[in-house]
């Protein structure tokens, strides 16, 4: 044996004995985990960094405040590349991390959400989808462990027509008009796609679906469709670089960037800004506040990021998708307070954290405590309801920075609420998922 | 060694061209395949390199040609010398700029090129101008009219007998005061086996090219040689004049297929094999 | 009766019904074919000279434009710029003979493929690690507005790219047919051992070709960059250069052009005449139907060299 | 000094003919596999069997019906990941449409589905080589996905269009689910690799296993000695495909629980044919440790470079992809063979010692 091989080797073994015992944990005080499953890498990282930003910041300002009621906050970020076997070993290796285990998984992506569904179940934690993944979540009588609020893919699709009927003069001048439906191939993509469907029959307007697949850097043909039908309006569910092509598509073909909506994760700074000034007037949906004018992002800088704690860039404070990330770590730590006030101050389970999601009532005061005033809609969540039926907003980027147009619309829960009813209905079936009723005994 | 007086014996130890000392050839950090050859061309000469399969001679030519980094052999021992110059660490292109060029085994020409093309690359060391390179490819044409007929066409459409003589003529550009030969009548009819040869030995007699060739047809190669080495099992067995090897007869027995006395059995065979071995 | 009527008379009705929006498609298809182009061509310089099926080319291209943009946020001048970015991707041609080709001589093409799978995970990461994964955008003052020519719609990024494209092209198919490096090149692609024989020094030309390749890699990357921003997913053009490379050819030049253009007029009428019966987004793997298609009838592809066999 | 096979006399051909002839060797499998069958199951968590060891079970057997095609019959393919979308999706729709059918018999059926599907895109192999074949696969991966994606039919028209595994017993033990235990669904992929592992060893030394080889080694000369090439491709085609087929329903029983079509995209194809080409090309045992390599690679990378030197884990994953990167060409340039040839070299040397040569 030459010692080429011999070292190839042995390095080889002595790499695989001793890598696989993870890091040994300081235990000291009470701390609770929470594991942060982010992309900051592949494809799709230009949108996972930012997100993986605001919420390591956001974590980082509790505990610099001294955590949620003292308890200490232990985030660990878990890279999962948006792939979802990575995702599924990330919750493997850290559902038990910790004291007490994880708390609540936040899973960023709709592939992993659909993995960990049902292991929740086994596993008692909770997993925190905030506006994606299984839009029948909502259903909290069959996804005791799923939560999908603040609103779903599916009100949201009803928010936009709502808000198209407004802007056409009435939801009656919907009649023959044409809306076309630009959508990422895939499960994520296609989500809104039924709901559109229902309404369209129900306003009589016409529905056209444009599927792009994976990644979405050629959209020639999609855009050469649209320069056809000349539609009313175009409303986009897409993703990553997906949304920036797209945007310089329809300003090659001219079409007008105000007719055109962009669903809540293709409206953020990635996807305007590589478009230049073609992007201006380009609109969006959002559930939060874009830009850093509240008291929470100044308090961010000066007490996280001036203190050699911040995440990423301090430019990037404020990005749609850092408050994302914010957004959903004031949900998280909001309802562990919740829980706190049940089980007491001390580390929580996950089972306890899944009640107090259960259970959270973020009122417009106590987003005005965080700092964090009209930011975000006020939102209680129920047994019943795990999504609430959110408000939803239309932004538009004016060249520099996203401002709202529109108030807060509220979706259509007449159409919406009964098809997550039947689809959360199918899924217990087919799992044979027992209904709780929802007095308080399950 | 079997001692020779030949005059040509004493030649190339007088005025060696290349001198190959000793050398061992690992393949693969395991497999020994030379394990000691040493031999001597003389300047203007032809030597034969022969021995069955596997003996080693295409191994030694690569050695020498520095060939075998590819196929991941090594030279761990011995030297080998060119003019006076050790040559084991040079490039196989530096070699071709000294002079020493190989043509390889199964004639390798370049499939997608046309014969001309072909013959083009083996001037790509040079740096004397396309006029003399256009010279050159006159004087290849000139030995090997064929290639003139068939000069538009892709190499790998070509008969054996041309890939052979564009081979050869490829390593001729180069301007080589030596070829490093091996098995160029492989694979090819008998008649144009010596049509090669002839050409080898006008390229010897007219240009001054010296040669060192590798072959199994050991008739041929004594026909056209001046001195030969027989390896077996990576040594080197018997050396000698061609004409004594000619009259050799082991040499006869086991390379040319003559027998002085009646036909022995595989068993004899065997066993005077085995002795001479020893011997040697 | 319906699915027969809507994809052998509908499409061709549609066609014959606005001839101005079939040219437009048409058009449409060039301009992207002209796109798929600029990533086969490095593909094919590689491929023909050394035998590598470079999968890395994506990446190259990716790492180009995110080399381009680093320089150019620095405050150095585009043109600057872009002669800094093309000198890294020849420093980057001697680092990859150096410690990857060299020692990969004589290697069978899959190993080698692979290694240049191993060769686009480590640029990804380096890329990364020195530039930043976010979307970063590349704005070199190529024009990009639009104009009608008799109601068909252009667009003046396209006609540069197509336009650059064509110039590549033109020095390329001269470099390998008409000059001694070109056809030494050639040389090696065909016998690595027979062209060392002759004393071609590999090494050597290796780093010239995948220089090339790199500098190929670098107007792709300017042109895919401009078009949707530098970042990651620009590796994945590599995948939409496949079916073009079997189209043209793994060994041709034109090949990968006339390929391109092909497979982006195929795919385009495709996905637009035929995509609503099939329910849309056809065109990728259209794309490759179409090139497999032409291949059971020409093996070697439209223009690629033809394969010798010997018993 | 152990391995050594002197003194193991043959005394009947069925001796001389055995799988395992050398006695070491069968001592050593036997080992392996009762640390695998009894020892295993005992000491690893379940983050050890969840993320780790089922993943590898369910690549190493893809890994396995790939090397039948590329590293026996010699037809590089890129499809893989499209052939174990057809066995995933075949699993889910029989699973779901004959509820009562043993959950053994949905994987081998699906397997079924994905040799017929791999028959028919094998069918160009006949005209087409090396590496336009290679990319001609990629024709197979995408039309497949693309198809999985949109005919609703595939994942009865749920509205997520994504499939899940439906709880299924075996035994009366529940062998899939979320609610299965990771230990029983480690055992079954196990299983199913012992199985598939022994029959394809079997197989490629019978004359089928021969004429794969005849062909991958030069098929025109295969041609010449009677070997029909069409039959020989297709049939590598459709077992592979068939092996491919069940990993790819394992993935979706064993392994995930609920997939979309993006589980099985090109990445996947990729990372299986770097299994074998890691592990080594016509060897069972090399689909097994590439796999091992692949699966364990980026995760111990990981583990090491933020668990123990306390990297960031966004810097850790550039790190980690350039050293991964970096250590399969390592990799390829020490050992272009394949990890089974280090073991293989390392057997011969075993056989030798303490002589060199």
């Amino acid at each position: 044996m030459n010692l080429r091989k011999l070292t190839l080797m042995g390095a080889t073994s002595a790499v695989f004995a001793a890598l696989f015992s993870t890091a040994p944990v300081v235990a000291a005080e009470d701390y609770m985990v929470l594991p942060s499953l982010v992309y900051r890498t592949g494809a799709y990282a230009p949108n996972g960094v930012p997100f993986a930003n605001g919420v390591s910041d956001y974590i980082a300002l509790v505990n610099a405040r001294g955590g949620v009621n003292g308890i200490k906050i232990k985030l660990i970020e878990c890279e999962t590349g948006y792939k979802t076997d990575v995702g599924v070993e990330c919750y493997e290796k850290l559902k038990k991390e910790g004291p007490v285990g994880a708390a609540v998984f936040n899973p960023l992506s709709t592939g992993i959400t659909y993995q960990l569904i049902e292991k929740t179940w086994v596993d008692k934690v909770p997993v925190h989808s905030m506006g994606y993944g299984r839009t029948a979540a909502a259903d909290g009588r069959v996804f005791k462990w799923t939560f999908n609020f603040p609103t779903s893919y599916w009100s949201q699709a009803s928010a936009v027509i709502k808000y198209i009927g407004g802007q056409e003069g009435g939801m009656a001048k919907l009649k023959g008009k044409k809306i076309v439906h630009v959508h990422h191939n895939s499960p994520y993509g296609k989500e809104a796609n039924p709901t559109l469907k229902i309404l369209a029959e129900k306003y009589g307007f016409k529905l056209t679906l444009l599927p792009v697949d994976h990644p979405g850097q050629e959209q020639k043909a999609t855009w050469l469709q649209v320069r056809r039908l000349r539609p009313d309006w175009v409303f986009m569910s897409g993703w990553g670089v997906m949304n920036q092509v797209a945007i310089k598509e329809a300003a090659a073909i001219n079409y007008p960037m105000d007719k055109f909506i962009g669903n809540w994760w293709s409206s953020t700074e990635s996807d305007v800004v590589p478009a230049g000034g073609a992007a201006t007037g380009y609109k969006g949906t959002a559930f939060h506040g874009a830009g850093d004018s509240w008291p929470a992002h100044a308090a961010i800088k000066k007490e996280v990021h001036d203190k050699g704690k911040g995440a990423g860039p301090r430019e990037g404070i404020g990005e749609v998708l850092y408050n994302r990330g914010v957004i959903n770590m004031v949900y998280t730590t909001e309802a562990m307070r919740t829980a706190m006030g049940k089980f007491g101050t001390k580390a929580l389970s996950g089972a306890e954290v899944r009640w107090g999601l259960e259970n959270l009532n973020l009122t417009a005061a106590r987003l005005k405590e965080l700092g964090l005033g009209g930011f975000a809609n006020p939102i209680k969540i129920s047994c019943q309801d795990h999504e609430t039926n959110g408000p939803v907003r239309i932004q538009q980027w004016d060249g520099k920075k996203w401002v709202f147009v529109s108030e807060w619309i509220v979706p259509m829960a007449d159409v919406v609420r009964p098809q997550i009813e039947m689809a959360a209905a199918n899924y217990a079936k087919e799992k044979k998922i027992a209904v709780r009723k929802c007095d308080g005994s399950d | 060694m079997e001692t020779t007086e030949a005059t040509e014996a004493t030649e190339a130890e007088v005025r060696p061209l290349l001198t190959v000392n000793n050398i061992e050839v690992i393949y693969d950090h395991v497999i020994l395949v030379l394990k000691g050859v040493s031999l001597h061309v003389p300047e203007g000469g032809i030597v034969a390199l022969l021995g069955a399969n596997g003996a080693g001679k295409s191994t030694t030519l690569k050695a020498i040609s520095n060939l075998l980094g590819a196929e991941r052999g090594d030279v761990t021992k011995g030297s080998i010398e060119y003019m006076g110059k050790a040559v084991e660490k040079l490039t196989p292109s530096d070699l071709v700029q000294l002079g020493v060029i190989q043509v390889m085994e199964g004639r390798h020409c370049f499939e997608h090129l046309t014969v001309e093309e072909n013959l083009l690359t083996g001037a790509y060391t040079r740096k004397d101008g396309g006029r003399a390179i256009r010279d050159s490819l006159d004087k290849v044409y000139h030995y090997f009219p064929r290639l003139a007929e068939r000069k538009t066409s892709l190499a790998g459409y070509t008969s054996g007998g041309e890939q052979q003589m564009t081979a050869l003529g490829r390593a001729l550009m180069a301007n080589p005061s030596m070829i490093l030969l091996d098995e160029p009548s492989m694979g090819l009819a008998p008649q144009l086996v010596e049509e090669i040869f002839e050409i080898v030995d006008a390229l010897n007699k007219k240009e001054g090219v010296s040669f060192l060739l590798a072959e199994q047809n050991t008739n041929v190669a004594l026909k056209y040689a001046g001195y030969g080495y027989i390896l077996e099992n990576g040594r080197v067995v018997m050396d000698g004049d061609a004409k004594s090897l000619r009259e050799n007869e082991d040499v006869k027995e086991f390379y040319l297929g003559l027998s002085s006395g009646e036909r022995r059995s595989f068993r004899d065979v065997k066993h005077y094999r085995r002795r001479k071995r020893w011997l040697t | 009766m319906d699915t027969l009527y809507a994809f052998f008379v509908a499409p061709f009705l549609d066609i014959a019904d606005s001839p101005v929006f079939f040219i437009e498609v048409v058009i449409g298809g060039l301009s992207a074919g002209v796109m798929y182009s600029l990533v086969a061509l490095g593909f094919v310089l590689i491929f023909k000279a050394s035998g590598v099926f470079n999968f890395a080319q994506g990446v190259l291209a990716l790492f180009a434009a995110l080399t381009l943009v680093g320089f150019m946020d620095w405050g150095i001048p585009a043109p600057i710029a872009v002669l800094m970015t093309a000198a890294v991707m020849v420093v980057l041609a001697y680092a990859i003979e150096r410690l990857v080709l060299r020692h990969l001589v004589n290697q069978e093409q899959i190993i080698l493929f692979m290694s240049t799978l191993g060769l686009a995970y480590f640029l990804e990461g380096l890329g990364d690690t020195l530039w930043g994964s976010n979307v970063k955008r590349l704005d070199l003052g190529i024009p990009e507005a639009s104009f009608e020519i008799q109601g068909v719609l252009l667009n003046q990024f396209e006609l540069v790219a197509a336009a650059s494209a064509a110039t590549m092209v033109a020095v390329l198919a001269v470099f390998f047919h008409r000059t001694r490096v070109g056809r030494a090149l050639r040389a090696v692609a065909d016998d690595h051992q027979a062209a060392l024989s002759v004393g071609i020094p590999l090494k050597s030309i290796w780093v010239v070709v995948w220089s090339v390749a790199g500098l190929v890699a670098l107007v792709a990357g300017i042109m895919w960059g401009t078009k949707s921003g530098v970042q990651f997913s620009l590796s994945l053009i590599a995948l939409k250069a496949l079916p073009v490379l079997i189209l043209g050819g793994f060994t041709s030049v034109p090949g990968a052009i006339v390929g391109g253009l092909i497979i982006g007029v195929g795919e385009k009428v495709a996905e637009v005449y035929w995509g609503p019966v099939l329910g849309g987004a056809i065109e990728n793997w259209f794309a490759y139907v179409l090139a497999l298609g032409f291949l059971l009838v020409r093996p070697q592809g439209l223009f690629g060299e033809k394969i010798i066999e010997r018993v | 000094m152990l391995y050594r096979e002197a003194g193991q006399f043959k005394t009947n051909y069925s001796a001389d003919q055995a799988i395992f002839p050398i006695l070491q060797d069968r001592i050593f499998l036997a080992v392996v596999l009762i640390f695998a069958f009894v020892v295993v199951p005992l000491i690893a968590n379940d983050y050890w069997l969840q993320a780790i060891l089922i993943p590898f079970l369910v690549y190493a057997l893809a890994a396995l019906g790939l090397n039948i095609l590329t590293g026996y019959a010699g037809q590089i393919s890129l499809g893989t990941g499209g052939f174990m979308a057809v066995g995933a999706y075949a699993s889910y729709k029989l699973a779901t449409s004959f509820p009562e059918m043993n959950i053994i018999v949905v994987l081998l059926t699906s397997g079924l589905f994905s040799a017929a599907v791999g028959i028919f895109f094998g069918i160009p192999s006949l005209r087409i080589k090396g590496f336009y074949l290679a990319v001609a696969t990629l024709a197979a991966q995408f039309f497949l996905i693309w198809l999985f994606n949109k005919v609703g039919w595939f994942y009865n028209y749920n509205p997520s269009g994504t499939i899940d595994a439906p709880p299924r017993e075996l035994f009366g033990i529940l062998i899939t689910g979320a609610a299965a235990k990771p230990w029983v669904k480690y055992l079954a992929a196990l299983s199913m690799l012992t199985v598939f592992g022994l029959v394809t060893k079997n197989l490629v030394r019978s004359a089928v296993g021969r004429s794969w080889m005849a062909i991958r080694d030069m098929d025109i000369a295969a041609e010449i000695i009677g070997i029909n090439p069409l039959g020989t491709k297709l049939l590598a085609f459709a077992i592979s495909s068939f092996v491919c087929g069940v990993a790819g329903a394992e993935m979706l029983f064993l392994h995930l629980g609920s997939v979309e079509t993006l589980a099985f995209d090109i990445n996947l194809s990729f990372l299986v044919l770097f299994m074998i080409i890691i592990g080594g090309l016509g060897s069972v045992m090399g689909s097994v440790v590439g796999a091992a390599f692949m699966v364990l690679m980026p995760i111990g990378l990981t583990n090491f470079l933020v668990g123990w030197l306390g990297m960031q884990a966004t810097s850790a994953k550039h790190l980690e992809f350039m050293v991964f990167g970096g250590l399969i060409i390592f990799f390829l340039i020490v050992e272009p063979n394949g990890l089974a040839r280090l073991w293989q070299i390392a057997k011969e040397k075993l056989r030798l010692w303490p002589f060199p040569h």
